[in-house]
């Protein structure tokens, strides 16, 4: 079996968690390779976070929030993707595999997108690290 | 020219229009330096010419030096720090009631081996603003603006991840944490940095290429939607690190992803505090 | 070759609550050698550590007589001591030292003493106090000034109890203006003025003072103007130390090292530094 | 050859000597990168430049690096790193100023309580010096007790005579134990030459500090205010400096690590309350020039200053410590 990841997930109280949460009541099957850490709003995900992710040996960090429109908070989200968007530059400038950090919109009611979501990110961040382990 | 830099400068210490006249002057060795003038007779010690590279707007927040409170200060601007200038007064880190511009037309900057500086090629603002500074000293100059190609950013962006990280960690392995990046920038205005907290603290003191690299991403982050590109902390830096480089990459995403430009209005606000409901969604998982 | 910047570990026996910010802790070296042979004087300090915040200066409580342990009260201020105060009977924590020069005890012998102590400055104050009433009979009148924000602020209140109720010793307390309570008995006051009302025999007598650096300051100018002679008057200064041996290179006063050359000075020693201390 | 000697090789020869005596350590040596020069570990001894300014850094970072591990915190204990010292290294073309620096930091860190780490680094290491020909435009090295020709510090000292050719000289045994006997004893033509060169890379230091004999008495003038207000309170000058030797100790993670400081910093005395004794600019450059210039000089012996003019030239601001030392004399006093 493949090597367990560790992925960190900043998921918005509101959606992504409450996303997150169906997910599991509905037994959607997604890799358990991702740890969560609850926040208030996606716009609370402050970049320094992220960073100290990385800097303390996470694999991949994604930030779930609200679609654009539905925050909790009205507008934390649109903060939120202006931020990630150049933060996520930023890294990929620097060379972080932009694989490796990921951004997502996951509503109360999208159990199976957030199976999916993971999934997915689990894959890229895989694919990430074997990439690099190549070079 | 400097005649009448001196001469603006005398008038506004003499009739109490400012306590404090920031400017250039000499050291014994020749060099330029920074002078900050309190009385009319020390106007002599100013002077003007292509060495005068510092952005004095760096301390107009430097409390050890200034405390507007206490009553205006005249500072010498070029067109580049012009656009500092105004960034520190979007943000009111500095009001505009409490200084006194003194805009001198620039026609490039050299560095210590006479040669024009890089960002002056590209500069696009050799003329400062009169409708923004309170005396423009010079004559306007003509000149055909070079587009900005960001030729440099583009290289970097064109190899692959991990030799963009090689690259990045040649420069990183060298920088030493001085810090002489963030405390020459005029827009690291912060009391407190965050890389001088230590509960928590974000990025460990010591300089590991690994504590390099996240510092100058928190560096670089911090400025995003709000450097102007003086090229202050490039200058500064004694070991080289191409610090405009990094820059510029989030002067031109910040171009591109939000059509933003800082330093140009000093009512605008930054990019990152603001939003837009139909903002790219490209990078959405 | 033993590193000097290399602690031993030592645990924690037991943990007192002195205030609402401020646990003494009574350490005990895991190497019961190293227990052994440690040896200090009153007024020496060590430097404490917790893994993953740091490593803080404190000043030795409890006295050099005191055997097989000893104690450092931790007010929380910052990282490490925040660190410290999360730690519970049982848990290991560095410790380096002793470091740095210590209170002339020998000197004060056949004397008077006054003690001067404002909020966690009581600590080497006590460490020193307890010395003394070991050997009680060496020395003539003592005196304790104490003052602190408020009666919780107040360290060592069963030993401050002990102190003034065995009769061959005066303690005076005093609680800054604002912070006492209706049925507080003692002085109201800042320490400075505190002292200031009290007559003091000045001859024979060594006065010892540590507190908030504003309060050594006045106290100092207030021992001064009481005819005090400053060779008579002792302070112990904290600045902030890394290293402890007098290499770090940030806790000068002038030439000196509050590391090496102190923390321990007579007012003589630094008078013309005042500027940098205070 | 008797100690003390100097002797004369060609260029190929000192190139094939270096070789082979470098042959299995680690060496150091001054390399051009983005046109500076830099000290940084080389392959060999052919990627050493031989003709080069005064570099970016000092040779001090391999002595006193920017960071060292002191020890790990393990569940067993602690365990101390230990700094290889078994493993040979050799600074190659250190300039005088360099090498000299290192007596005056042995002063702090092979004293009482010797430090472990700089101790190691300082045992296993041969410092090969390099004379200076012509000093730069920054060098004042004669006004604090050091040369162009100087070989304090060093264990070996080269001088390029022309023609191609050096002047060796054993400053120490260890040196000589290390090159053996090499080259051809200097006849008095190349010894009178030596002394000519000698005399013009002296004469070639053109810029002097003058040290006033009662800095303290100074101290509270306010003369630091004015000198100082430019300042950008980074660390160019003291990271730069070949003798700056201040340091923090901070755990990353469960490791204990030492790692550069300076009073320029913001947190550098500042304590966890707050307090900070030296919380104005000005009190941490007059610090800064009060260390180096009174309080090391009545500690150690000898001014915490070699004269290489690094911090002059790299300062962003050009503030210029040889002017403003020289001037208190003038302008500082109260």
């Amino acid at each position: 079996m493949e090597k367990k990841l560790k992925i960190v997930g900043f998921l918005c109280n509101w959606c992504s968690y409450a996303g997150a949460d169906l997910a599991g009541v509905s037994r959607f099957q997604y890799p358990a390779d991702i740890r969560v850490i609850r926040v208030p709003c996606s716009g609370r995900v402050n970049p320094l976070f992220i960073l100290k992710c990385f800097q303390e040996g996470a694999d991949g960090v994604l930030v779930s929030g609200c679609h654009p429109g539905d925050c909790h908070y009205q507008e934390g989200n649109y903060y939120t993707r202006r931020r990630m968007m150049m933060l996520k530059d930023l890294f990929c400038f620097f060379g972080i595999d932009k694989r490796r950090f990921h951004i997502s919109w996951v509503s109360a009611s999208e159990g199976k997108k957030w199976a999916d979501v993971v999934t997915a990110v689990v894959e890229d961040v895989g694919a990430a690290l074997r990439g690099s382990e190549k070079q | 020219m400097i005649g009448k830099i001196r001469e603006a400068a005398k008038r506004m210490l003499d009739d109490g229009t400012v306590r404090l006249f920031l400017g250039y002057g000499k050291n014994g060795l020749g060099d330029t330096v920074p002078v900050f003038l309190k009385h009319k007779e020390d106007v002599e010690a100013l002077y003007w010419d292509e060495t005068c590279r510092y952005n004095l707007t760096r301390y107009l927040t430097d409390r050890d030096v200034i405390c507007l409170e206490e009553g205006p200060v005249g500072v010498i601007v070029k067109g580049c720090d012009q656009k500092s200038l105004k960034v520190l007064i979007s943000e009111k880190q500095v009001e505009r009631d409490e200084i006194r511009i003194v805009g001198v037309v620039c026609s490039g900057m050299k560095d210590d081996n006479e040669e024009i500086l890089s960002k002056c090629g590209t500069c696009d603002s050799w003329n400062p603003d009169e409708t923004f500074c309170d005396i423009v000293i010079g004559q306007t100059v003509e000149r055909k603006i070079e587009e900005d190609e960001y030729s440099d950013v583009e290289e970097v962006e064109a190899l692959d991840p991990a030799q963009r990280e090689k690259l990045w960690g040649k420069y990183f392995d060298r920088c030493l944490r001085c810090y002489a990046c963030r405390n020459v920038c005029p827009l690291c205005y912060c009391k407190e940095c965050i890389l001088e907290q230590n509960d928590p603290e974000w990025v460990p003191p010591s300089a590991s290429k690994e504590n390099n690299f996240y510092f100058h991403i928190i560096r670089a982050y911090h400025l995003t939607g709000r450097c102007t590109d003086c090229g202050e902390c490039e200058r500064a830096c004694p070991v080289g690190i191409p610090l405009r480089t990094i820059n510029r990459k989030m002067i031109k995403a910040v171009k591109d992803g939000f059509d933003f430009v800082a330093g140009k209005d000093p009512e605008a606000r930054s990019p990152l505090t603001r939003f837009r409901r139909d903002d790219r969604e490209d990078f959405i998982t | 070759m033993k590193d000097s910047l290399v602690p031993d570990p030592a645990r924690i026996e037991d943990i007192r609550n002195e205030t609402p910010d401020v646990v003494t802790l009574r350490l005990v070296f895991e190497d019961r050698g190293k227990m052994e042979t440690f040896s200090f004087r009153a007024g020496q300090f060590v430097e404490l550590s917790v893994p993953k915040a740091g490593e803080s200066t404190f000043c030795i409580a409890s006295a050099p007589s005191d055997r097989g342990y000893i104690e450092c009260s931790v007010k929380k201020v910052g990282r490490v001591t925040e660190a410290v105060h999360m730690l519970e009977p049982g848990g290991i924590v560095g410790i380096r030292g002793p470091y740095g020069n210590f209170f002339p005890i020998e000197a004060m012998k056949g004397g008077n003493v006054l003690f001067i102590g404002g909020g966690i400055g009581l600590v080497p104050l006590r460490s020193l106090i307890r010395e003394v009433l070991s050997a009680r009979s060496d020395f003539k009148r003592l005196s304790v000034v104490y003052g602190a924000r408020s009666e919780r602020d107040l360290v060592y209140k069963d030993e401050l109890d002990e102190w003034r109720t065995r009769g061959d010793m005066e303690v005076v307390l005093a609680l800054d203006p604002g912070g006492e309570m209706e049925d507080w008995k003692g002085e109201v006051g800042y320490v400075p003025s505190v002292l200031e009302k009290r007559t003091i025999e000045t001859k024979d007598c060594t006065a010892v003072t540590c507190g908030p650096p504003v309060m050594i300051k006045r106290v100092l100018g207030v021992l001064d103007g009481m005819g005090f002679c400053s060779s008579q008057v002792y302070t112990t200064l904290e600045m902030k130390m890394k290293c402890g041996i007098g290499k770090c290179g940030r806790c000068n006063i002038g030439p000196l090292y509050v590391c090496k050359d102190g923390p321990v000075f007579t007012y003589e020693r630094i008078k013309e530094f005042t500027e940098e201390i205070f | 050859m008797s100690f003390g000697e100097k002797t004369v090789l060609g260029k190929d020869e000192l190139f094939r000597i270096l070789k082979s005596i470098s042959e299995g350590c680690e060496i150091i040596g001054p390399v051009m990168e983005d046109g500076k020069p830099y000290f940084r570990p080389v392959e060999g001894v052919e990627d050493v430049a031989w003709d080069f300014d005064t570099t970016v850094n000092g040779i001090k970072e391999f002595f006193f690096p920017r960071r060292s591990v002191l020890y790990e915190q393990t569940n067993d204990g602690i365990r101390p790193f230990d700094p290889e010292t078994d493993k040979k290294r050799i600074v190659l073309f250190s300039r005088p100023c360099d090498a000299r620096a290192l007596t005056i930091t042995d002063r702090l860190f092979m004293g009482e309580n010797q430090d472990r780490v700089y101790g190691a680094l300082r045992a296993n290491t041969v410092v090969v010096g390099l004379s200076c020909e012509k000093a730069g435009p920054h060098c004042f090295c004669l006004s604090v007790g050091g040369s162009p020709f100087g070989t304090e510090g060093m264990d070996v000292s080269i001088t390029a005579v022309g023609d191609d050719e050096y002047v060796l000289d054993m400053v120490t045994d260890r040196g000589k134990a290390f090159f053996g006997n090499r080259g051809r004893k200097a006849d008095s033509k190349r010894l009178q030459e030596f002394e000519t060169l000698k005399k013009r890379a002296e004469e070639s230091v053109e810029r002097t500090m003058r040290i006033p004999k009662d800095l303290p008495s100074a101290f509270e003038s306010d003369y630091w205010k004015e000198v100082s207000a430019a300042c950008l309170k980074c660390g160019v000058c003291t990271y730069l400096c070949p003798t700056c030797h201040c340091f923090d100790i901070v755990d990353e993670g469960f490791y204990r690590v030492r790692c550069w400081d300076t009073c320029s910093f913001d947190t550098f005395s500042r304590m966890a309350s707050g307090e900070d004794p030296r919380k104005d600019k000005y009190m941490r450059y007059r610090q800064r020039v009060y260390h180096k210039f009174s309080y090391y000089k009545e500690n150690f012996g000898v001014y915490g200053c070699v004269g290489c003019g690094r911090c002059t030239k790299h300062c962003p601001v050009k503030t210029d410590i040889v002017e403003i030392v020289s001037s208190v004399d003038e302008k500082g006093m109260p």
